[in-house]
């Protein structure tokens, strides 16, 4: 099968990480993922505000996941939408587990992807960017949170699909694996699939992420050049 | 297993004292449940349609004790630009203070707007409403067909439940023929309806993964999946939800517990809908 | 005069109460008054928040009245509007008097009426389903609130206005009463009436809610059977 | 009276002491109030007609210490579906932070929801506004009319203030006469209004009933009730509001002194629009 | 130059000014300038809500603008806008450096200017307004702060635009001081001016406020008469 | 001075210790700065242009450490009724909770909506933007051109930054040309830009005023005023801002500063837009 970009059916777009790029936040990482142009942020750990919120036995986690009027064909209005609240809530669920919560009794962290240009898969990239500047931040993490989407296009199974594939596709699914435990973290579907073709994407998957791990690792190192990670 | 070990800690519930969870996930470990049920065993499940005249079509489910109205209504509109010749299906979800000592009155949360999209998602992907069949003119006017699911009693597993309430209420709707002027007149037409999605929702409680969680098992969960399937057998949408992972085992044994028991709900929904 | 639904002009519409009705709900009713289909759910006394609210010598009520969207002709924006709101005041009006709000200091009573499918009378309805669901509840009360609503049809005073007489009437009048204290606790009304007919309307209105009374009664002993109400 | 001890417990301001309560009671036990009113009199009502320019229609009426502006505003647009051939009034009210130490700003609250309804309520169920003969095209195009209540001050008794002041700026309202394309031109023709319906409201304290409550006398009340009566003295609104109850004497004593009370007030209506 | 209502390049429209008009609010002020009819209230110092806001060291001043929906050409919708929002943010800071804000730590003072009928120098007259009503709430402050706006209109910068001359003006520009110290605190500017224009126009708009002062402290002494201002 | 010493415990900063205000002051006294700039300095200024292939116009400024997307769109709509032959401009700016710890989500506050407003104050009244040639037909049908700001980094003297971005993405814009059904084509046209309008922002710190504001220097101010100038050197637009005062000598200072300053800050969009 002939891909609309050439690539391989089991071929990421082309992937730039880049930590630390945000003088006020703890953490930040820019990633462009194929045309999606994404920057996250995290702040904390600090004090929660509502207080009521307060956990006495570790931090709590919000997730933002916002789109720029401008990063999409036609116009946004300002704030999240009800698909942006959806996406903030699974990206919490997939980067909770990978955090040492009960680090930070009574605290708060804060995870901000802002989507300045999207190209689909803006949820993928935002969670891989999240984990990296969860390290730049110097969050205690059992891992990074690397994270990509398989799906259907033509009958053929095939790794992270481009904006015309996901539109003419006949399934999409999202994942975001904690590589070292090997769980699945992040998993949403939408589409046809048979129970075969289920088990082959998110196989295909899960490699995918495991090149954006090497991506992730790679950013950090660049950044903290000389410190060791692993 | 040192990852065992840390979920533990990370997801203790904050409501739910941790020795109750323990508990739970022991009896899980011998495949029981506290109200006897199997770990792949659905509530007892009833299906009433028809049952708001007002709407063009409705249904009451009960899932256990959890209690959820959906109605439809149909309304005619524009279609969206990048769709011209689709009708378009609008699902919302409220969770109203009187579903539970802790719902808010107040525009939809997180939860509820999660329960109307990943709903939406499996009757959308199954292709169960044909909405090519529900232009009017294209690029002009379509039908905009309205589900609101309206939950009552709150005891665990709202998913499945709304979903199988907006499905059946679907199947069921008699939506008014326009006349030539776009008014909708008193003569009725069924929806295009061509499928039955049905969504199942397991919890992960320890090791174990419990199908149709009661509100005592969500109050403990690990983690969580819903796996919606068609008449066909086919997966039409899967949302993992909260916090915690599954292996890639436990997925695909989800997706097989779902296609059965999916097969087994619709045959309820078919007898409902005589 | 012959009224559309066949009914003498001091009958009331077929009425069933069901108490007990919902899992969560610390008490509960189902009403199906007419067409009406009409749940109400009573939670507390439990915790005031916020705690600003908080009432040193007594209890606060809460009452809500909401209307699901596919309750009425066309199809309703979720959420109270500008009607629901008012509607929610009257009832608290009309039912607060009857609770002995002394007997919970620093708490808070929360009431909830969810109009499933509506037909003329549905505040009337609600009111009575609450002071159901207050009693299935065990909030110890002065005495349970029926109501009912009397109007002028056709130049006559009529009990209990069915949707289409509602709608080409000259007056609609909701009552409620506290029986055993022989107080007007709700009273609305719009039309024109003379002064005549106001006294007319309302001495009818408080028989209906004699009549109601007796059903709410009922409803409860079917609930509590063997247990002794009044 | 048994009851009367409950009720007073309950009912038990939560802002004045109910020494200051008791003392009102007393008071009114004897006929007599604080301002030396009789139980059925009104304080000073000040109305002025015409006070804004750019409003089509306004009054500014005083009442004792509280203060109100009525502008109105007619527009074009489409009439409700139900009512096709019906010009539409639409009533709003704003109890604005400077009116009170407690009014916050933001989206209207519960009281001000029910002022603008119940002053609605009654001139719309009057029939003083003939919406018949606003309408421009049926099922197409009707005048709008926007009756906006902007509370300055508030020292009592908003529901009669607000009635006054809309029915006075609807009376004297100039509104634009369109030209052929539906366009508001120069020339100015006085809302179809037939009737002046005026609202009476009366408070409960122990067992008396005081019309037009001032300030501490609606924060002490037990109860409230307002009648709106005609031109022909039919009652064509009525609204008990807050906690508390009335006898059925009670409500006919309230109907009777509004009844010769209204029509007082649209001498003094009258007056002020000559 | 002949301007739209014979007024020479440096004369006001006719002010009235009216303090101590309303009943609830600690202070107030009524103003007719021009066409314009506002009225200003203050209430305070008070206890802070919410809370937080709270400084240990002063006050918080709360300005809030808003135009009635009746007050202009087209009607607006009730609530302030973005521009009502702004307008209250400048006349925050055209009225707190005036005001002893640290009298009163851990309290707040609140400022309400309601235009009921609006004709070109809202802002101005309400920033007038305003500070009649502080001084008749007894706010201790270093002196009153009289606003006004100079403009240009064909070619020529006047003082104190109506709306016509707003409308066809080549610039507005609202100003307010506080006279004493001879300080700009308000100062806005749209449209095109040379720099030599600017400064002429500030210079006149400050004479136009000392004009506008002299009425404030008329309109003190005619509420106080007898006590000394100044 | 009497006014000096009460204006210092007036405006004491709540965040900085009043120490580390006078330490900022007494360096402005000698005209040094922390970041060793002149008093009337510009930090370094970064623009880049066509950053966002979906925005028909954009560009990304970095002004110190203060970072700033403009995003252009362009759509067509219905005039505003007072001036039916001028394209309409609506310039919005976000300040999203990723830019600073204590900006929170949700509509912008007042500080987004100054910003908001005095950006876009000094573009349309410089006149920068056509808006007679964004009609389509009179009193019908003209382009609407959205400035969407979104602040992503916050150090300070956003309306600098944000006044750049918009002005740069207006002036690189290329617009979609309409079809004869009003639709938009393939084809592109640039916005007509005519003017490039800068504001350059100063804060009083004591008696000196400081161009350009980094974060710490914003916290510790007394005052902040902004200034717009245009190509031709005309002051566009102004606005004192915060609490505190202005001399007439310092407004002048503050006005032929930023006309020089815009002079230079101009050649520099020029380069980014080659």
């Amino acid at each position: 099968m002939e891909r609309v970009d050439g690539r391989r059916f089991d071929e990421l777009r082309p992937i730039k990480i880049e930590a630390g790029v945000l003088k006020r936040a703890d953490g930040s990482c820019y990633i462009e993922w194929g045309k999606n142009k994404i920057y996250a942020a995290v702040y904390g750990p600090k004090k929660v505000l509502p207080r009521h919120l307060e956990k006495d036995d570790r931090a709590i986690l919000r997730c933002r996941y916002n789109m720029a009027p401008f990063s999409v064909e036609e116009r946004k209005r300002p704030g999240p939408d009800r698909r942006a609240v959806e996406i903030g809530k699974v990206m919490q669920g997939a980067l909770e587990p990978a955090i040492l919560m009960h680090y930070y009794p009574k605290s708060m962290i804060e995870i901000s992807v802002e989507v300045v240009q999207a190209n689909a898969g803006t949820r993928c990239a935002g969670i891989t960017a999240v984990s990296v500047a969860l390290a730049d931040a110097g969050i205690p993490m059992r891992d990074l949170v690397p994270s990509c989407a398989a799906g259907k296009v033509d009958g053929q199974v095939i790794l992270d699909l481009a904006k015309e594939e996901d539109n003419s596709g006949e399934a999409d699914m999202p994942v975001a694996i904690i590589p070292r435990l090997n769980q699945i973290t992040l998993l949403q579907m939408d589409g046809k699939l048979t129970e075969q073709e289920v088990e082959q994407a998110i196989t295909l998957a899960m490699q995918g992420c495991q090149q954006v791990y090497q991506l992730q690792i790679d950013a950090l190192r660049r950044k903290y050049a000389g410190a060791e990670y692993e | 297993m040192h990852y065992e070990e840390n979920m533990r800690v990370l997801n203790m519930s904050e409501i739910l004292p941790l020795i109750r969870k323990e508990y739970l996930i022991s009896l899980a470990k011998e495949g029981k449940r506290e109200d006897e049920r199997a770990l792949d065993e659905y509530r007892p499940l009833d299906i009433r349609v028809n049952v708001v005249d007002k709407a063009e079509g409705s249904a009451l489910v009960s899932l256990g004790g959890t209690m959820v109205f959906a109605g439809i209504k149909v309304d005619v509109g524009e279609p969206y630009p990048d769709t011209p010749e689709d009708g378009v299906m609008i699902t919302g979800a409220e969770l109203i203070p009187m579903a539970a000592p802790d719902f808010e009155a107040g525009p939809p949360g997180e939860e509820a707007v999660e329960v109307a999209r990943v709903v939406d998602r499996g009757i959308r992907e199954s292709k169960a409403l044909d909405t090519k069949a529900l232009c009017v003119r294209e690029n002009e006017l379509v039908r905009l067909v309205f589900v609101d699911l309206h939950v009552m009693d709150y005891d665990g597993n709202l998913i499945d439940a709304c979903g199988v309430a907006a499905m059946s209420a679907l199947a069921t709707c008699q939506m008014p023929v326009l006349d030539e002027n776009d008014k909708p007149t008193e003569e009725r037409l069924p929806l295009p309806v061509h499928d039955l999605a049905v969504p199942c929702t397991f919890v992960k409680l320890g090791d174990s993964l419990l199908l149709d969680p009661s509100l005592d098992e969500e109050k403990a969960l690990d983690s969580r999946i819903t796996v919606a399937t068609d008449q066909e057998h086919h997966v039409c949408a899967m949302q993992k939800s909260n916090i915690g992972g599954f292996s890639l085992e436990e997925v695909m044994h989800a997706v097989r517990v779902s296609t059965a028991r999916g097969e087994e709900i619709r045959g309820l929904m078919k007898e409902a809908m005589k």
